[in-house]
């Protein structure tokens, strides 16, 4: 039997890269790649907690989770590419004009 | 299933306008038509639904009670002001009606949730078609403030997912209205998640330090966007906060009620702070709703009925307020996108009745007497000292004395004498517009005039307590 | 059990890649890995239909889109990094990533779920219980789910509408392609 | 009321029409409105005094309750009205002094442009004085008090173009002040312990009252420092010699016959009281005694005629004091009244000569005036010879009753210093008179200029002076006019005539008739300067009375003023510092958390990172 | 019902007058003040109404006013100096600047009627903002930074003022279990000694604030300086009697037990601002600055007056308020003339002014006597009962009232001489108008008739009072 804290904690680690990531990396592609990561971590942890709960709402909540994902993505992805496309590099430092 | 009328009508309000839009491209304002209807369809029926007691429904994941109807009325007030904010502007897309309406749908549902997953897809919903609309004129600021939204809100919402998977671990059960019988044991995996999921709300709720977003956001998006942000996205975040921490861990005793003052405080004294030298108006209300934010978490820390009630309350006011403000800045901002301090010289003598409505609504945030903001700050002083926390008191109070320099210095360039604006001068109103000014302004005053009404409604819902026989 | 050790050697090594290696190209091969990892461990702890869209959707069609949009986004511009001139961002955000990472580590570590003792059913994670429980009581967050999908659809197109184009005409949906020129740099 | 009202209103009348209608009535009628007015009053007056005449003895009063002043707070002041024999006197000196220089002041003023105001002023001064008089309570006199003050303050600024006359204006308004301040407090004393100001309710509560406590002694020395104020007792006397900027008929009026004495009206009034404090009846008597003393000296250089005339006045109110002092009080209300006659006519009779001269007053340009003005002459020295106490001129009586009774009651110092005072005032007032109407003309073009004054001022002058000359043979009838006030309550053991020793009075007279040689030795034989000896140094000193105002403005002015401007450049901008610092700092502040703010997704985020890193730590440990 | 009228002409009266033109704006305003100058003296000889409306019953709070002694002539006042000021401004002014005036007069109405804590508070704040607006619209170049200051500091203080009105009615729900703002209902509580002094502080740091006292008078100096002159005078005549007012009105009810324990030091911070305000104000060069900080002293005399806990002390405090009013603003109307002939507010030496204006020299004097106390008038009553009550007390802050009395005399004159007498050095001014003295006249006889008859205020003020004077009898204070 697989321990739930193990894949728990699996999720804990990916979680935390993910994070990190998104703090460090100035792409914006690959921070919003991180966040995702970050959701899956999440999912991940559901997923091991309704294994170990025996429980159904865990697995349906992962679902939404990777269903949200979809749609968050397109409209990120969207967004991004509204932003950047006339841009030489993709750094979202450079989107910092609003401030103060 | 009945009792989620309002949100099956906003729904399908939203899908059948997005078709109009799809297929009568000319029809000008129809799907602003079809969701302002809708709106005002699902106000009745949730309106109707008053004399409901409180239950859980859909297998225990939504609940239904009179905290819920009041949130579906102030986030339609914030939606269809919204969208009469909108009105007539080609700029915005013809999508944006049925957005806000799906918007505003996760709102409502926020106001139901009794189950994390229902959370969850709440403020998804809420949010992704804010991220899109922030950036719907396409302006170089707007697409900036949708980025900074999108990449932050991906980054809270993992936050917030991890924390609830944290708490489904802890737990063993999504639907939080049963924590409190389920668990008695305080442990690290229980407490840890609430915090991740705190953080999630706050982000949403602009508390300090997770509200850095807030300013740069409101001053890249659309103003009626802006206001649809900072009116409902706030009432949404508040009640999910509210539910949570009063269904779920209302048994835990002053642990997180401290926590909350402490941030309560923080955010009341910050957001304020930072209004001060702004000079962008959207950018000024973005730091003033931080801080409002902050009041609203007051009634939350009190861990009491009656903070409960006076943040209930304080919501409505805001809201008002906001309207007012909003209302008049998409009026003076016109075709642009940018209102700074500047342009409002000279509006007390070239447009009096509408420096009126900005006098009206910006002392209501800064809560002067016979608006309702005094009323929903004296509201919440009251909670905070029956709860002996006085410290709250003195916060709440610090707070609105720095707010002030931030609400004062706009209205007195309203009295700027020696030269009156260009956007002043070219202000046309409109019909939308004015109707959103007149609601927000009967409403204030009345709300700050005769609050016994709301004070009645708001201390008569607060029954959630029982709910769980907790 | 030790599949899902190495597995999860393997998954975090993949993790680690995406936000260490500098093409974003590379960044976003890597994350295919890790959501293919993750498949796998999902199919190890029975949830055999997530795993099924898990793959489907993120290894499918999320990533595919995610590569679709850095190819088109680097091609002919400046592909790596420069310096963060952010100061200390990078460690300020490795240190707090590890304290939080840690703290939770330690929080999972402490914490003893209550086994139940009855079995697993079979059926647990597979395609008919999901079914019945998203179709049954969870039925309105697919509902939801479902509209912010649209929710999508509708904000690709808004956000990549070329300037002057008010109502939505017949484009096809795939996603800010061909429509990127005009917009972006307008404000006035 | 037996037309007290009347009296009272009569005046207040006069000054309330003719402020209203000045500017539209032509300017003469307003002197003779105005003095019609108080001709009118005197004969009320007298008529009113006739009437308590024939009152029986004991029960010489009459009073009368106008309306209440005050309620609430304890038991009700109201404005009562009291006429008894003491004020009777006041009463016909005020209003039968007051008429004369009313009637001169026709003359004196008569080119002035401004005589409407003048003549509303004067009016006002004797309502005002009369309200002080007929108060039946402390808090009726005390406000007729500090009208007078106003009055006085008025009309000494009255030529308000001068900045010397300006400033005198306010000095004698400010230490007036402090005088009314002293009875205001003195009388909140009284009323807290005895819950009434009126004179019939505190005197009948003194009489079972224990003498010599510290409560008695501060409240007589409180309103006794309200006596001093207004009768210009040393050191609160600086502002009677400035009061002369203004108009003569003004200082013969206000600063010589009837508002200084209102502080020996006080002290007369109040006599109970002393009983109950004979501490501070001693004070009283010394300084009274000093002042006379001080004052006369500081005559001796003084080069202004009416310079000298006011240092008299204050000597002979020290005469007054004195006779209060040591409880001959009839003898200092004696005093008052020949004092008033003769000291109006000096200086209506030097007003003559200043009008004659055009305004000049300096004793080095007189001289041999006596040619021209003889019915001025012959008055100013039938005065003089009265002030100098020389028989049977009115002051020699008065005089010798004050003295007389220094002497009987053991006072033997204070005697002393009387009896030099005696020949002291003797000695300058022979100077002045010499200096101004004998002699060669000193500055020839005003001599030649000069002319007797028209009958509208010389014959209250003359008046006056014969009062001067008979003034002194009313005293029995006083004595026993007076007789029943001085009994009605405990204290006033000597308070009837006395005659002192036969020596004193010879020594008295002797020196004053030495003094008389020895100016006329000084300043007829040998011709000596007005200016002679003020450069050396007792001159110098007396010239300048000693250097009291020096005194003030170090000990009470310059302090307020360093404080103040202490308080103004530094603690206040301070306070205005401390705001504006506040709310700058706070600005500041705000300034300075902008940057946080700085526009990186990745601060922000980090920012979050932090914030989820506090909270989780805050979560851990809490549980 | 009365009290609809007296609240409710200021009100519809300044929405009226918002909705006229520019031109008649001002004659509207002054036809509005009149009317409710009429209905405050319906009220003086009618039946002393009081309204009393449930208003926010889930907290107990009712919409309740009364006139009672104490409020009545302070009421009276309001009307008065309201109806003055309003004369005294110039109808270029605008529409909107009568607008808030007449706001104005409704708030403070409102504020001296108000028995009930939280609708005192509500008044409390609302006064707060005409003036705000005034000054920030219709004042000089500073006004605007006055106007920041004005609304800051006070707000500064009522703010905390508000968590002391929620703690008091919160522990009276906790004593009693029922709710009640009543003021007469909040008395004897019983609070804990932990949080005793600091709701007792937050009242008074309020009503010091507002009326100033020292050293909390960091708004005034800019806000008496440049505000138009009317404004000036209601806000020194009208509004400063609030912060004294509170006192009595909220604090002797309330925090009897912890005024009788406070008091010496009470009564020395005041005399300490009563002897700062006099020094400041013969130290000042710029005329509205000798009146502002006149005002302060005179202020602290008020205060005084309260903190001897005296019925003598209390009555004149009340008395004072009223004759201050008339005077102080008087004065500030007076000065707002002069400045608008000579066209600044140095005064430097000698003006003479005199010369050319006599009448204006006249109406000088007249105020300023009043001012500085000369008997007779209203300032001397108020005074000497003031000095009645400190005697009974503690016959040492007597003494020093006793001696600011004196400094007064020499500031107010040397005000008056310095503008008005001495030998002209500049061309003469012109003299008052007669519409102006229209309105000086009914001013003065008004002072001369309350300094002549003091019993008609102080005699309607005993009942209000009884509490007080009551207090003061248990404690066996003397009289």
């Amino acid at each position: 039997m697989i321990s739930v804290q193990y894949v728990v904690a699996l999720a804990v680690l990916l979680f935390m890269i993910g994070a990190i990531g998104v703090l460090v990396r100035k792409n914006p592609l690959i921070m919003f790649m991180s966040a995702e990561m970050m959701w899956n971590a999440a999912a991940l942890a559901f997923i091991a907690f309704a294994r170990n709960y025996h429980d159904m709402s865990g697995q349906v909540m992962a679902f939404l989770i990777i269903g949200t994902a979809a749609a968050e993505v397109g409209i990120g992805l969207a967004i991004i590419v509204a932003v950047y496309h006339r841009r030489h590099r993709l750094d979202i430092d450079e989107v910092s004009k609003l401030k103060g | 299933m009945g009792y989620l009328i309002p949100e099956v009508l906003l729904a399908g309000g939203a899908l059948l306008a997005l078709l109009a839009v799809a297929m009568l491209p000319n029809a000008k304002n129809l799907g602003s038509w079809i969701v302002l209807l809708a709106m005002l369809a699902a106000g009745v029926d949730a309106a109707s639904m008053w004399g409901v007691t409180a239950k859980l429904i859909m297998s225990d994941t939504m609940a239904i009670d009179k905290y819920s109807i009041l949130v579906t009325e102030f986030v339609l007030l914030a939606g269809a002001s919204s969208l009469l904010l909108a009105w007539n502007a080609d700029r915005f897309g013809a999508e944006l009606p049925p957005l806000m309406a799906i918007s505003v749908l996760g709102m409502m549902t926020l106001g139901t949730a009794a189950n994390l997953m229902v959370v969850f897809v709440g403020i998804e919903l809420l949010s992704l078609p804010l991220y899109i609309l922030a950036a719907s004129t396409r302006t170089r600021a707007g697409g900036e403030a949708a980025l900074k939204y999108l990449l932050l809100g991906a980054f809270s919402s993992g936050i917030l997912l991890f924390g609830m998977a944290l708490l489904y671990g802890a737990t063993s059960s999504l639907t939080f209205v049963v924590y409190p019988a389920i668990t008695a044991a305080n442990t690290w995996l229980l407490w840890s998640g609430l915090g991740l999921v705190l953080v999630g709300i706050a982000f949403k709720l602009a508390i300090v330090p997770f509200h850095m977003w807030v300013p740069d956001v409101y001053e890249g998006s659309p103003t009626p966007v802006t206001h649809l942000m900072a009116f409902g996205t706030k009432v949404g975040a508040a009640i999910i906060l509210l539910r949570l921490l009063a269904f779920g861990f209302y048994g835990q005793d002053g642990s997180w009620g401290t926590l909350i003052g402490y941030l309560a405080v923080l955010t009341m004294i910050v957001g304020n702070l930072l209004a001060v030298p702004q000079l962008n108006l959207k950018r000024l209300l973005g730091y003033s709703g931080i801080g409002h934010a902050g009041f609203l978490l007051v009634g939350i820390a009190t861990h009491s009925v009656d903070g409960a009630n006076a943040m209930m309350f304080y919501l409505l006011p805001y809201g008002l307020a906001a309207m007012a403000v909003f209302g008049v800045l998409r009026l003076i901002e016109g075709q642009g996108d940018e209102v700074t301090l500047s342009d409002l010289r000279g509006m007390a003598y070239r447009r009096p009745w509408l420096a009126a409505v900005l006098i009206v609504g910006m002392l209501s945030f800064a809560g002067i007497p016979l608006t309702g903001g005094f009323v929903g700050k004296f509201f919440l002083l009251q909670a905070a000292l029956f709860a002996s926390q006085p410290g709250l008191a003195v916060g709440i109070v610090v707070g609105t004395l720095v707010g002030l320099f931030a609400y004062l210095r706009p209205l007195q360039m309203l009295f700027q004498r020696t030269e009156v604006s260009a956007k002043v001068q070219h202000l046309r109103w409109s019909v939308a517009g004015a109707v959103v000014l007149g609601v927000a302004v009967v409403g204030t005053i009345g709300i700050g005039v005769y609050p016994a009404p709301l004070v009645h409604i708001v201390s008569q819902s607060a029954n959630f307590y029982w709910l769980t026989g907790g | 059990m030790v599949g899902i050790f190495i597995i999860g050697i393997i998954m975090l090594a993949a993790a680690v890649a995406v936000i260490v290696v500098r093409q974003p190209v590379h960044s976003a091969l890597a994350l295919v890995g890790v959501t293919l990892g993750l498949a796998m461990i999902y199919l190890i702890l029975q949830a055999e239909f997530l795993a099924v869209a898990q793959v489907i959707v993120y290894a499918g069609a999320i990533m595919v889109l995610f590569l679709f949009v850095v190819t088109l986004l680097t091609a002919g511009k400046e592909e790596t990094e420069t310096k963060d001139l952010l100061s200390g961002q990078r460690w300020a955000s490795v240190i707090t990533g590890l304290v939080v990472g840690v703290g939770l580590a330690v929080v999972i570590a402490t914490h003893h779920p209550t086994k139940l003792a009855t079995s697993l059913s079979s059926s647990f994670g597979g395609l008919h219980p999901i079914g019945q429980e998203l179709w049954g009581p969870y039925f309105l967050l697919l509902a939801g789910v479902a509209l912010m999908l649209l929710t999508g659809a509708i904000g690709v197109l808004v956000l990549n509408r070329t300037e002057g184009t008010k109502a939505p005409r017949s484009r096809p949906l795939p996603h800010g392609v061909s429509v990127s020129d005009g917009e972006g740099e307008s404000r006035p | 009321m037996q037309g007290l009202t009347e009296i009272l209103l009569l005046p207040l009348f006069g000054a309330v029409t003719i402020g209203a209608f000045k500017s539209l009535a032509p300017k003469r009628y307003a002197g003779i409105w105005a003095s019609v007015l108080l001709v009118a009053s005197f004969v009320l007056a007298v008529l009113a005094d006739v009437h308590l005449a024939e009152l029986a003895a004991g029960h010489r009063v009459i009073s009368g309750t106008l309306f209440n002043w005050a309620t609430g707070f304890g038991p009700k002041i109201a404005w009562n009205i009291y006429l008894d024999p003491l004020s009777g006197i006041w009463l016909l000196v005020i209003t039968g002094v007051g008429a004369l220089i009313h009637i001169y002041s026709n003359g004196y003023m008569h080119d002035d442009p401004d005589r409407g105001r003048f003549f509303g002023y004067l009016n006002f001064f004797i309502f005002s004085m009369l309200l002080l008089v007929l108060a039946g309570n402390l808090l009726v006199l005390l406000i007729g008090w500090g009208l007078v003050g106003l009055a006085s303050y008025l009309l000494i600024g009255f030529w308000y173009q001068r900045p010397s006359a300006v400033q005198a204006a306010k000095k004698a308004f400010v230490m007036n002040t402090i005088g009314d301040v002293a009875i205001l407090i003195g009388l909140a004393l009284l009323y807290f312990r005895f819950h009434t100001v009126t004179y019939a309710g505190l005197f009948s509560t003194f009489a079972h009252a224990t003498p010599n406590t510290a409560y008695f002694e501060w409240t007589a020395v409180l309103l006794f420092i309200g006596a001093m104020a207004k009768s210009a007792q040393f050191p609160l006397n600086g502002w009677l010699v400035d009061a002369m900027e203004g108009p003569t008929p003004v200082s013969a009026l206000i600063h010589a016959a009837t508002m200084v004495t209102a502080g020996v009206y006080l002290m007369a009034r109040l006599y109970p009281l002393l009983r109950l404090a004979p501490d501070v009846a001693y004070a009283i008597a010394a300084i009274g005694a000093f002042t006379a003393i001080y004052a006369a000296s500081s005559a001796f250089f003084q080069q202004d005629i009416k310079k000298v005339l006011a240092y008299s006045t204050l000597s002979q109110l020290g005469y007054m004091f004195l006779a209060l002092g040591v409880g001959a009080y009839t003898a200092g209300v004696f005093h008052f009244m020949t004092h008033a006659f003769f000291k109006a006519c000096l200086f209506l009779a030097a007003g003559s000569v200043i009008h004659a001269l055009g305004g000049e007053q300096d004793l080095n340009q007189m001289g041999g005036l006596y040619k021209k003005m003889p019915w001025t002459t012959a008055s100013f020295l039938a005065a003089t010879l009265a002030i100098s106490g020389i028989p049977p001129f009115a002051g020699f009586y008065s005089k010798e009753a004050i003295l007389g009774q220094v002497f009987n009651s053991g006072h033997g110092l204070l005697w002393i210093v009387g009896v030099i005072t005696a020949g002291m005032t003797s000695f300058y007032m022979f100077r002045l008179f010499l200096l101004t109407f004998f002699g060669a003309p000193r500055n020839k073009k005003l001599y030649d200029h000069a002319h007797e004054a028209p009958a509208v001022m010389t014959v209250p002058v003359v008046i006056l002076g014969i009062l001067a000359v008979i003034g002194g043979f009313f005293g029995s009838w006083l004595n026993g006019w007076l007789a029943p006030v001085f009994r009605m309550y405990p204290g006033a053991s000597h308070a009837a005539l006395e005659a002192g020793p036969v020596f004193g009075t010879v020594i008295t007279v002797g020196l004053a008739v030495l003094a008389f040689f020895i100016a006329y030795w000084l300043y007829v034989l040998k011709r000596t300067a007005a200016k002679a000896g003020i450069s050396t140094w007792p001159g110098k000193w007396m010239l300048a009375a000693y250097g009291v105002d020096t005194g003030w403005r170090n000990v009470a002015i310059l302090p307020i003023q360093v404080v103040g401007t202490w308080f103004r450049d530094r603690i206040d901008q301070g306070i205005l510092a401390a705001v504006v610092g506040v709310a700058n700092g706070i600005w500041l502040w705000a300034e300075d958390l902008r940057p946080v703010q700085s526009g990186y997704v990745r601060r922000y985020g980090l920012s979050i990172m932090v914030g989820l890193g506090v909270i989780l730590a805050y979560c851990l440990t809490r549980v | 019902m009365l009290w609809i009228f007296l609240l409710g002409i200021p009100l519809v009266g300044a929405f009226v007058t918002l909705a006229v033109s520019n031109g008649v704006a001002k004659v509207t305003a002054e036809v509005i003040a009149g009317i409710e100058v009429l209905a405050f003296i319906a009220f003086l000889v009618g039946p002393r109404a009081t309204l009393d409306l449930s208003w926010i019953p889930a907290w107990g709070i009712r919409f309740h006013l009364t006139a009672d002694g104490l409020a009545l002539f302070l009421l009276g006042l309001t009307a008065v100096m309201s109806l003055v000021a309003i004369f005294a401004s110039k109808a270029d002014y605008g529409r909107t600047y009568f607008f808030w005036v007449l706001f104005l007069e409704f708030a403070s109405m409102g504020l001296f009627g108000a028995v009930d804590l939280f609708l005192f508070y509500v008044f409390w704040e609302l006064v707060l903002i005409p003036v705000f607006f005034l000054l920030t619209g219709w004042s000089g170049a500073r006004g605007r930074l006055a106007a920041l200051k004005w609304l800051i500091m006070n707000l500064f203080g009522s703010l905390f003022m508000l968590i002391g009105v929620v703690a008091v009615a919160v522990i009276y729900q906790q004593n009693t279990g029922h709710f009640s703002f009543e003021i007469a209902s909040l008395t004897h509580l019983a609070i804990s000694p932990a949080a005793q002094p600091w709701i007792f502080g937050s009242f008074a740091l309020a009503f010091a604030i507002k009326a100033p006292l020292w050293p909390f008078h960091g708004w005034m100096p800019d806000a008496y300086g440049e505000a138009p002159p009317p404004i000036t005078s209601l806000v020194a005549g009208v509004l400063s009697k609030a912060g004294v007012f509170g006192f009595l009105r909220v604090m002797l009810p309330i925090f009897a037990p912890e005024l009788a324990r406070y008091q010496t030091g009470l009564l020395i911070w005041v005399a300490v601002g009563l002897v700062y305000g006099a020094f400041m104000a013969v130290r000042q060069r710029d005329m509205k600055m000798v009146t502002a900080y006149a005002s302060l002293s005179h202020l602290s005399m008020i205060a005084l007056g309260i903190f001897s806990l005296t019925a003598a002390g209390i009555v004149g405090a009340t008395f004072l308020m009223v004759a201050h009013g008339l005077m102080v603003g008087g004065l500030f109307l007076i000065l707002g003339v002069v400045e608008e002939r000579i066209g600044h507010r140095e005064f430097n030496g000698v003006m003479g002014l005199n010369q050319g204006a006599p009448r204006l020299a006249t109406y000088f004097l007249f105020f300023a006597l009043a001012a500085l106390g000369l008997p007779g008038l209203p300032g001397f009553a108020g005074e000497y009962m003031i000095i009645q009550g400190l005697v009974a007390h503690e016959v040492v802050f007597a003494g020093i009232a006793g001696f600011v009395l004196v400094v007064a005399a020499w500031y107010m004159l040397r005000l008056f001489q310095g503008i008005m007498q001495g030998r002209p050095n500049a061309p003469a001014v012109a003299d008052l108008s007669r519409g102006q003295v229209a309105w000086l006249v009914p001013m003065a006889l008004l002072i001369v008739v309350i300094g002549v008859w003091p019993a008609g205020i102080t005699s309607q003020a005993v009942p209000s009072l009884f509490h007080a004077v009551h207090f003061v009898a248990d404690r066996g204070g003397k009289n």
